[in-house]
């Protein structure tokens, strides 16, 4: 990060300082909190007048649950449970202010399961993180594009929603065929269980952009404080920015404080290896939440009524920081 | 019941009292209680005290039961959770009343096993999830190997103990009558111990229920652990909620059905008061 | 029940005793303070006899009565029974324990069969051996109930029921009729005897109560407390049936409870002489 | 201990009986026996049993624990679940046992709360996580919450049977000398719940360590129940059975040197042998 | 003791009774068997008044001490304390068990204060009290010991001291010397009259002996059994000390064990006939 670059954000005295509660998963999707909170540019940025606070989680519905309860202000989560959480809240409670990954989902093949070709698949055993996450909605989306169904839809691909940590095992054992999973998940079934890669998520996407990980922020909070909002997209940005420049050593320092957050490393080769698979962006990739939000609705995953995602997005700030350092706005 | 002459000069409070005399009076007034609770719900809710995405009214929890009900997903749900637990459980307690009635009569096995069974004991379920998807791949076997090791070690323990909480007395009855050690395990130790281990037997009950939920977690097969779960990952409280009173009713349920009546039996029978 | 003269113990010296407690002391250590219950202390009983254990409270009675069961150890000394050395309980040995112990999950009959059944005694015998002795001991209106249903009394005498109903080779009673009123008190001191002398069976008998034991037995031993020892021995060699007013039996029960006085520990004689 | 000369003539199974009479001989033994098991580990590791992936070796496994201690994150984890375990455990214990005994002593209470209480015990303490945040934010008090609930109701249904289990004849002799409400509670049913309760509160305890580890799931803020979390996550088998190991011994410790010794205590003094 | 020849109870018909029990039934319905323990028993006892229950086993002497100690309610009739309806247990009557109900938590000390703590005795006040009483039953020795570690005897001694410490104003024994020897028997009996004579409490006082009866009341209520009904009541206006073996404590004790015939259920009667 920029050590010696000058606080670019006067405060002004009288102010009370703000509490920014910000969530993150000491995860690899989640590099720009583990690299900018490593290295102090969230904090120099913010400045004195928001006091920043942060909160690791390890699932989505839980940094959900946090921020309905108003324990937290601020988090990067990936775009289902966003969704959820607006949907549920009826878009009273959060919105996405930008984005921060996309990519990083692989299709992954036992060699010995003789997948080859989608048709291939017929009879075969799956797993998908979570039932109905954003892998589970993709996998089957992706069955039903190549004339295949899963058993509970009458078809004969056995899907299993299942934790990441159980497919790994499961693949070493043999007893899974494939298996449909985020990063460093991915990265992890080819090195540690010889999987072999079947297809990267990015090759069914336009331009290979599809939605990883949301910067997300309560609306309550966007409402009362959007100058602490704004100095935290610019902390986003600049972090971005400096991990897309030097990859090598961020990875250094992301996997320094994942084992900080949690007290166990993941090894910085793994980290590396795990961001090819990745893009470090502040483009929401909006089209893809809406393709996917489709595809979990009409796979019943989202109530009985057709989800309105209109107010979801509050990108303004994003662009106006965007427009400060002479990069191109998102659009939504 | 009540005279209704009676009545007028009684305060509420006895009126209640009075009530649970009368098995069919005690479910009356658990129902005004429960009443009572969904009240002070239905109030927290109206007056806004948590914004209604994090406490939804009684109302449109009821609503999200009835759906599921009626659309059979709970009582699919319920069953399948019963069934593995029941599995589990039984073999949980046959397990571990051995293992347990072997550690309290040796003391060999007491510094041993025992020891190892008490360390075993203080490890959550999800500790057995991988070792469960391990030796079992992830079926059937597997959850209820989850909820069988959460409820195993509480049951020995509680057996254990209750095995030592004999009064010596009552072996030595045993023992003057040329009981052999089979004998005594039957007709002394066995009977002796269940006013203790009925307690004992209702909350590795609760364990086994426990863990069965934590099981439920490997993998999307249905069971009321995984309702919980999907209503957690879709942020639905309404769905959380409702999961939370079914599981509270199953609890309720196998209490009086199975564990309530033991206790009394085996109380009553020995003349310990249930009041 | 028929006079009965036989010289029934004739030349008992020679005979091989089926019980000698030989040397026996119990020392209980405990957390607090350690008590001496038993000391050194030594007796015979032969096969067919009746003998009785008088002493003070705390003396050690209901301790011998246990290590000769089986159920506890000496801490110095043996037992031996039948010339084996006793090394734990056993079916041949019934002990009647001082306090009305039932099984509280069985009925009056269901503990009454309770010996019976650990002996794999056929059903029919059971039942009507069980039937007998509960008419014995006046119960049978009363089997369903369950021990806490019934009186202290009551209690007892299922024990003494359940006993009897396994005709040991020797029996073990402690302070069996204690708390029984006079009338069923003798008339189970009467069915003893004649269970006694039809099954030939012995008998190792506590009582506090000086007359019952000059009734029931062949010999007294007289122990003194604190620690426990044995202080003398007195046979009582008067014919069968006995009397329990008749002046032989009253003159051995004058003479137990003149051996009696002064057996407590020194020092603790009461403040007032009691006037006997 | 042993005199060496009546060692010849017995069979080790005879020594190793011998050895459990002494409190120091039990430690022995017990070490004898874990040195045992992981023997037995270490040969399922060298015939492949499984691989190695999924069983790891006794000497990787240890390498981890050393290295995990060495640098300070085991010591901390355990300090910190252990902190956490001891404010939520205390309170639990403190309301169970006036829960308990409320309802054990009040039929209108026993048939409103305690089958509230009832059903509660059934809920999975992932249940109570929503409820923690949004009650407490994310802070310890959440976790600490979530433990609390976690053994709470144990508590209270372990005290409510072992109050009904108190021989009537002990109530008599209270009330004969007069006692008051509260001084039958003081020294009557307090004093006469002991034995049963003893259990009733180790096993509340493995609740409340069990519910801790799910608690500590709320965040990642260290914790043992964080470590285990992340093993799983990592798929390092290593840091899993590690983490196991420190959790069953934290169990262990915590059973010799409170439950173990209460239960010892309580038994001891009314004459009911502990072997 | 010095004799003590008042005519301590002229007119007490006039006088109103301390304790009335007035038409008093029992019945236990259990399960399986339902049991009239008590049927119509009515009776007064007077202020200072030292009166003895004798009855077979079975017959409602507990179920009735109970009764009036308020710790059992009875299904008709009722009972007057001191003019008052006894609702339940209080502090002015205090009920020696027929089984040794000591608390097991506590030591033979802290057991015999237990009454005393209960009612805010001082602390000083206590540990003299206790230390008498405990002097009375010969236990002065055995101050830290658990009930378990006692003999049976001793324990019961352990509940007498008890009782006898608060100093009650009615005092209910049931069988309180039945596990004592001779003995200690005679000197608890003198102790406890001694006692009475000294704080003028009332006593009610079931036992199983006639002649402790005969010795020790001023009133003796025999009871029937199946269901427990009272008989008769026998006066005992002997002057006092009594000796146990004077010809009118032996007539009393034959009146009582005349009147104690047959008292039992109807068609039980023994087997073979008891000699006395
Ligand atoms: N388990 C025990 N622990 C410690 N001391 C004990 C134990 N059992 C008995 N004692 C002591 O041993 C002594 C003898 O007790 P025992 O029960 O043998 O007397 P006893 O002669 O049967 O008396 P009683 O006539 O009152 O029944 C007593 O002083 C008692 O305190
Ligand atoms: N809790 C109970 N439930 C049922 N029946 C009972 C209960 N308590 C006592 N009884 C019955 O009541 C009758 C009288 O019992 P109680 O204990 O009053 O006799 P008792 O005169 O004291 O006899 P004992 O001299 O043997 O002590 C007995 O037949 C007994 O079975
Ligand atoms: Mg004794
Ligand atoms: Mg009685």
């Amino acid at each position: 990060g920029g050590e010696g670059a000058a606080s670019g954000q006067a405060v002004s005295g009288r102010q009370q300082a703000v509490t920014l509660r910000l969530g993150y998963f000491p995860n690899v999707t989640h590099a720009q909190p583990l690299v900018g909170l490593e290295d102090g540019t969230y904090a120099r940025v913010l400045g004195d007048g928001a006091k920043l606070e942060t909160k690791t989680f390890n699932s989505g519905p839980s940094v959900i649950e946090a921020l309905f309860a108003g324990a937290i202000d601020a988090a990067y989560i990936g775009p289902n449970p966003a969704i959820t959480g607006y949907v549920q809240s009826g878009g009273k409670a959060l919105r996405i202010i930008s984005g921060a990954a996309s990519g990083g989902a692989l299709f992954v093949v036992r060699p010995g399961a003789n997948i080859n070709a989608p048709a291939d698949l017929a009879k075969k055993k799956v797993t998908t993180p979570q039932i109905g996450n954003t892998q589970d909605v993709a996998l089957r989306a992706y069955l039903a594009a190549n004339g295949l169904k899963s058993r509970e839809d009458g078809g004969n691909v056995t899907v299993l929603p299942t934790s990441n940590a159980n497919t790994l095992t499961l693949f070493q054992k043999g007893d899974i065929d494939a298996a449909w999973v985020p990063e460093p998940w991915g990265t992890r079934l080819i090195q540690e269980a010889g999987g072999k890669l079947f297809l990267d998520e990015r090759d069914l996407w336009p331009n290979g952009d599809f939605v990883t990980t949301n910067l997300i922020v309560s609306a309550g909070f966007l409402d009362k404080h959007p100058d602490v909002v704004e100095r935290l997209l610019k902390a986003h940005i600049e972090t971005t920015q400096w991990i897309n420049a030097n990859p090598d050593a961020a990875a250094q320092i992301a996997s320094k404080r994942i084992e900080a957050d949690t007290g166990a490393a993941l090894s910085v080769a793994l980290v590396t290896a795990s961001w090819k698979n990745l893009r470090m962006t502040s483009d929401p990739v909006a089209p893809s939440l809406r393709k996917s939000t489709d595809d979990a609705f009409a796979l019943g995953f989202l109530g009985t009524t057709k989800p309105d995602l209109k107010d979801i997005y509050a990108l303004d700030l994003l662009n106006k920081a965007l427009a400060e350092k002479g990069l191109p706005p998102v659009s939504r | 019941m009540l005279h209704p002459a009676n009545r007028e000069a009684m305060t509420p409070y006895q009126v209640f009292r009075r009530m649970t005399e009368t098995r069919a009076g005690q479910l009356g007034v658990f129902v005004l209680f429960l009443a009572l609770l969904v009240a002070i719900w239905q109030a927290l809710y109206s007056l806004q005290v948590w914004p209604p995405y994090t406490l939804p009214s009684p109302g449109s929890v009821g609503e999200t039961l009835w759906r599921n009900t009626e659309n059979g997903r709970i009582p699919r749900a319920v069953g399948v959770s019963i069934r593995r637990l029941a599995i589990g459980y039984a073999l949980s307690v046959g397990a571990g009343i051995t293992i347990g009635s072997f550690t309290a009569t040796s003391r060999l096995a007491d510094s041993t096993v025992g020891k190892v069974v008490l360390g075993m004991q203080s490890l959550p379920s999800v500790a057995w999830l991988p070792l469960a998807v391990l030796w079992f791949g992830l079926n059937e076997q597997a959850i209820i190997f989850v909820a069988f090791m959460g409820s195993l070690f509480s049951v020995a323990i509680s057996t254990n103990s209750g095995v030592k909480s004999i009064p010596p007395l009552l072996r030595q009855v045993g023992l003057t009558y040329g009981a052999s050690r089979w004998q005594m395990y039957r007709h002394i130790i066995v009977p002796g111990m269940m006013p203790s281990l009925a307690g004992g037997l209702k909350l590795g009950w609760s364990f086994a229920w426990r863990s069965l939920m934590a099981g439920e977690l490997l993998f999307a097969g249905l069971g009321l652990g995984q309702m919980l779960e999907r209503g957690r990952d879709l942020n639905d409280m309404s769905l959380v909620i409702a999961t939370m009173l079914v599981i509270i009713s199953v609890g309720l349920v196998m209490d009086q059905l199975i564990f309530g009546r033991l206790e009394h039996w085996v109380l009553e029978r020995r003349g310990l008061s249930s009041k | 029940m028929t006079a009965d003269i036989r010289p029934r113990h004739a030349g008992t010296e020679a005979r091989k005793p089926l019980l000698a407690v030989q040397g026996v002391t119990r020392r209980y250590e405990g957390n607090r303070q350690a008590v001496t219950a038993l000391e050194d202390v030594s007796f015979n009983v032969f096969e067919g006899e009746f003998v009785c254990i008088v002493g003070a409270s705390g003396g050690g009675k209901s301790t011998l009565l246990n290590i000769v069961a089986g159920l506890d150890a000496p801490d110095a000394g043996h037992t031996l029974f039948d010339g084996e050395h006793v090394k734990g309980p056993g079916p041949d040995r019934v002990l009647v324990f001082q306090e009305a112990a039932l099984l509280p999950w069985l009925n009056v009959r269901e503990n009454v069969e309770f010996g019976l059944k650990l002996r794999h005694t056929l059903l029919a015998d059971i039942a009507a051996k069980a039937e007998r002795c509960l008419e014995l001991v006046h119960l049978q209106d009363y089997q369903k109930l369950h021990p806490h249903e019934l009186s202290g009394g009551m209690r007892q005498r299922v024990q003494i029921a359940r006993a009897l109903a396994v005709e040991p080779r020797m029996l073990l009673m402690d302070e069996p009729f204690a708390a029984l009123d006079v009338q069923t008190r003798e008339r189970l001191q009467d069915e003893l005897q004649e269970i006694w002398m039809r099954t030939r069976s012995t008998v190792l008998f506590v009582t506090h109560n000086v007359r019952e034991a000059a009734v029931l037995s062949d010999r007294v031993i007289v122990m003194t407390s604190s620690p426990g020892r044995v202080k003398c021995e007195i046979p009582v060699p008067l014919p069968r049936p006995r009397q329990m007013d008749s002046p032989p039996v009253t003159g051995v029960a004058m003479w137990i409870r003149a051996e009696l006085q002064h057996t407590g520990p020194a020092g603790k004689e009461p403040a007032i002489a009691s006037p006997s």
